[in-house]
């Protein structure tokens, strides 16, 4: 699909806890070649510091509609600024951006989120729930207040949950939970987004047990389109780009478990 | 219609506004924006003569109104360019130039005299100002002798318009613009990056892989235009501005300070149609205040 | 309670934040807003031997996250000082500093002289720096021979804590720290103001009276802390970091880099409470990461 | 007065026209020590584009109420960012700043306005009419639209009016107003304020009849404070920070007319 820069007009705003939000953007174009594991560059206007754009996955297509949702963690002064905007305005966006997770198999594939990792990993869950793609999610969080979008993710398959102070779910870290503990994981694939160090967490168990690994990479980034060559991530053939040939890489390409 | 063309040496372009090496790619990852044709010129991206990775990620690190980055010349080397990227590139209807580097006088000959060959690159922009590589780059851009030599042996083998692009860490860039005017440059450009550094404070440790890196945006915009003003002073070739550039006001200003040309560098990141805007401000400044020609501005402070 | 008391040669500072001189006036202008007291120490305004009117208005202009001043030292001269203004402000609780600044040696030789007669000035800076001078200032502080010259012969004359501030607009500022310290620096303070020009594209004209100006704020910070750094390796004397420091995240970094205390200087114009704000922060930024003294965090990138 | 740094919560936003609103602050504490001529420092904040603050002139005291009146005209970007600004957000102000206008004499003062140079003059039409002091208001504008608070203005005094379209009053600017250019000017004093040359031009007529002036001066300002040294102004007695040594001067002081 083309690349486009527009202002989009915020027809929601929905704050989930305080850190996480929800921005819904109207589309005045047909977005039917947005696949997920894509994001959007978000211009940050008004805001005294900052200066380059903040980069998102793309959270939830309404296609029909024309509407692309982000869900968004307050970390900082780009993201804070986000969290004031009002439905009614406008965000400028340079959309949609890289690559996108592969084509399904015909077996079991587990989602792995933590955190605003969990971002791309609805859109993708509606994706593989309308190809009739089996799939499973494990969602990872500090404590049960954390844990955002556990409804709509219900919604679409069965879901684990690992929570630190066990208030959800089994007490610990994802990788902790028995379903990638267990000697027999059920799953032929793995696609996992989060902190980094859960991603090579996840990365270093699907790989011991052979299981394919697919991780959405959160490089900072200055451009978004492949033209500064700012957010590389060292790989088995050399730097490349998370922005273009990312964010979502296979960890079998990645130098991580070397 | 005022008249927008310029000429740096025999090079003309048909409106003041190139776009920075190491900010717009080859020009293609900006397809989907503008229509590039459109521009004064395109600088591609540094140019060695061997293929480099660049430096380890954290590159990047925004700063006050700019940003950090130490990319460090990731380039798949001249070779490549010739054979994969020129091909590509070499029809657009726009100048496009080469940002040649390298971390010795041999290695910028090789790639020089390479890109000579190339029919449709009617210049080339010798780095020797990039922070970012541990040998050379920068170390020819801080002193008369080490840039005149680099020029001198360039000049050799090099039969195109020459431009070269100084270094803003200098105690006196007039004279190194200067000797860059006697070796042979037929246009001087300038600013490349100010070295700078960042610290992550609850990390404790420098923010990029190199520790330090190169300050670009509108941050640096007031001493690029008094390089700028400086240099225009003190040379008789074309000068080309840039540092900061967000709009047509600040494209002016350079102009105003002597810039015969201007680049747009870190802008294209946060708004990937700002170049075209520019050309068209800068029309739509001249048609505004009843100038005809672009020349009118140059230096007339 | 973490320890933040640091040295500068014998001068003792309960804590590490001072505020940059020409930013704070003598202290007094903040008292409606602060208690200056709680300073590690305030410097004057640049100080020279006989009054000066300054630069002709208008001297200021804004710039992205910053601001170029062409103040030009207005001062009423050191005998004014030493008699109107010294009176006044000798009883602060904390460090008064005086910024010494001239444009011969002999001027800053009288200045340093007189300066050291007074009780209750336990340091100066001497400003080698000051890029909106015609004569002397930045000169001085561009060439280590230069610098060496005047630091010497205030040496001669100068008996406490002599504090020598730098200029960013040279090619290798730690050069020019060592000439400092092996001509007796007691300290180096960095960065004084980089040299930049804005123009006026409707007027046509440069804002500022003396056409280029010293760039000051946030927008320089990248730079400042990158010569910091390479400072604080070359010398052992103690260094005092600034340039852009707008909050306490910002003066440990600085401090991080090697800074064994810090100054406040254009943040002061935006908060004028910022000063103590820092004091407060710093003290809170250690007691939450459980560093008992400052001396822990200077330099340990 | 101590000078304050506080947040003034706005409790009314006004827009004037296209270029002036109005807005009303409320201040935490009695500010009858305020005084006409005096200005705040106002910090923009969220803006990409602002570094300082932005000096204004006190336009209205409630002081009964605890409220500061400032109009403001739209020249550029930290005005333009202040008109975004909502009744119950809050302004970070430093106040009040710079010298006042002189003590009133029992003879009749003429004040000058012209563009955002009223903004002052109605706190200090108010001041004189509570002093029963005699004065008379003279504003000129581009055109009638450009006129604003003539009916605060009108409530005070006799106004004259001069607009260069001569849709309201006299045709021309202040300075060919037959108040000022008939041979007998009836007032012992004038008080202006305005863009510059319209003041150098009131200093010349006043001077010229040997009629005392005063102005009121808006040279860019880093700090307000007296610390900078950056706004000053060329005196018979030197440089002086127009920010404490002003911004009122009387015309004799001044380096104008030489
Ligand atoms: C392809 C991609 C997709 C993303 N998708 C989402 C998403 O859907 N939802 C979401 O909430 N976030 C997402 N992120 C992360 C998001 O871009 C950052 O959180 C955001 O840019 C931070 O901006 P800020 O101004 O609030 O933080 P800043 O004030 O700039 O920084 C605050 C802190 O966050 C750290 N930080 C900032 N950016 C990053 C980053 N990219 N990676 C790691 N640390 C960072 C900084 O070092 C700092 O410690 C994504 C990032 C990428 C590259
Ligand atoms: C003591 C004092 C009192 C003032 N009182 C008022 C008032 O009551 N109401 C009001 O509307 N304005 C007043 N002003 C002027 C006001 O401060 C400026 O209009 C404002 O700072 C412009 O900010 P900006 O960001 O919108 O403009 P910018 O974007 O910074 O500048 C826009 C244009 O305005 C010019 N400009 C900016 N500041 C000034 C200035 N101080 N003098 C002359 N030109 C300037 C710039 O050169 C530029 O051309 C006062 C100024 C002073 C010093
Ligand atoms: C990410 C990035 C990469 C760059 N790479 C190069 C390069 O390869 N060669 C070069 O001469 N300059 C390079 N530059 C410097 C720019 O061309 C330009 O000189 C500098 O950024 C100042 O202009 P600006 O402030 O408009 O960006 C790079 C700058 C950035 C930000
Ligand atoms: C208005 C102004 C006046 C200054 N006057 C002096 C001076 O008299 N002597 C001096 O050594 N530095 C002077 N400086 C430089 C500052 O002390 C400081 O080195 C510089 O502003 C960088 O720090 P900052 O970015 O925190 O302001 C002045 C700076 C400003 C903005
Ligand atoms: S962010 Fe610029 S190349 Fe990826
Ligand atoms: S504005 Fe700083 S002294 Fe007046």
């Amino acid at each position: 699909m083309k690349k486009h820069i527009n202002n989009l007009k915020i027809i929601s705003y929905r704050s989930l806890n305080k850190d996480f939000f929800l921005l819904e953007l109207s589309v005045p174009h047909s977005i039917n070649e947005i696949r997920p594991g894509q994001f959007v560059e978000v211009l940050v206007e008004n805001s005294a510091k900052t200066f380059l754009r903040r980069p998102f996955s793309i959270h939830d297509i309404d296609y029909e509609n024309q509407i692309i949702s982000l869900l968004i963690q307050i970390v900082g002064k780009g993201t804070r600024e986000l969290s004031k905007q009002k439905s009614g305005e406008y965000l400028n966006l340079i959309y949609p951006l890289g690559n996108s997770f592969s084509k399904p198999t015909n077996e079991k594939t587990l989602l792995i989120g933590g955190g605003a990792g969990i971002a791309p990993l609805l859109f993708l869950a509606k994706h593989f729930k309308r190809l009739h793609h089996k799939f499973s999610v494990l969602l990872g969080a500090r404590s049960e207040n954390y844990l955002v979008r556990l409804k709509e993710f219900k919604k679409l398959s069965e879901v684990f949950i690992a929570t630190e102070d066990a208030s959800l779910g089994e007490k610990g870290l994802v990788t902790n939970h028995s379903v990638l503990t267990q000697a027999e994981i059920g799953f032929d694939k793995i696609i996992s987004c989060g902190p980094k160090p859960m991603m090579k967490a996840v990365a270093m168990i699907a790989t011991d047990k052979a299981i394919d690994c697919e991780v959405s990479l959160e490089n900072t980034m200055a451009c978004g389109i492949g033209a500064c060559l700012c957010c590389v991530e060292e790989t088995k053939h050399g730097n490349v780009c998370v922005c273009i040939d990312g964010p979502v890489f296979n960890v079998k390409d990645l130098k991580w478990l070397i | 219609m005022a008249n927008l063309k310029v000429k740096i040496h025999n090079l003309e372009l048909k409106n003041p506004v190139l776009t920075a090496s190491g900010t717009f790619g080859y020009g293609e990852e900006f397809d989907d924006f503008i229509d590039v044709n459109r521009l004064g010129g395109v600088i591609v991206k540094g140019t060695t003569a061997s293929k480099r990775e660049g430096n380890p990620y954290p590159r990047m690190v925004e700063t006050p109104s700019g940003m950090l980055n130490a990319v460090g010349l990731q380039n798949k080397g001249v070779d490549n360019f010739i054979s994969d990227i020129y091909p590509r590139i070499k029809n657009y209807k726009t100048n496009i130039i080469v940002n040649v580097s390298g971390s010795t006088i041999s290695e910028y000959v090789e790639v020089s005299e390479k890109i000579n060959e190339l029919q449709n690159i009617p210049a080339i922009e010798l780095n020797i100002s990039c922070p970012n590589v541990k040998e050379g780059g920068m170390a020819f851009g801080t002193s008369c002798q080490a840039a005149s030599e680099v020029i001198n042996a360039v000049r050799k083998v090099y039969k195109k318009t020459l431009i070269v692009k100084l270094s803003p860490n200098v105690t006196d860039i007039s004279e190194i613009a200067s000797a860059a005017e006697h070796s042979g440059a037929d246009s001087v450009s300038l600013i490349n990056t100010l070295l700078g550094m960042a610290i992550d404070v609850e990390k404790r440790k420098p923010v990029l892989s190199t520790i330090t890196g190169g300050l670009s945006g509108p941050a640096i915009k007031p001493i690029a235009i008094r390089m700028v003003w400086q240099v225009a002073k003190a040379v008789k070739i074309p000068v080309i501005g840039l540092g900061g550039i967000m709009d047509t006001a600040d494209a002016i200003e350079f102009i105003l300070a002597g810039a015969t040309a201007i680049q747009v560098g870190t802008a294209n990141f946060i708004d990937p149609q700002i170049s075209i805007k520019i050309v068209d401000g800068i029309e739509k400044y001249l048609n505004h205040h009843k100038i005809n020609s672009i020349h009118e501005l140059i230096g007339s402070l």
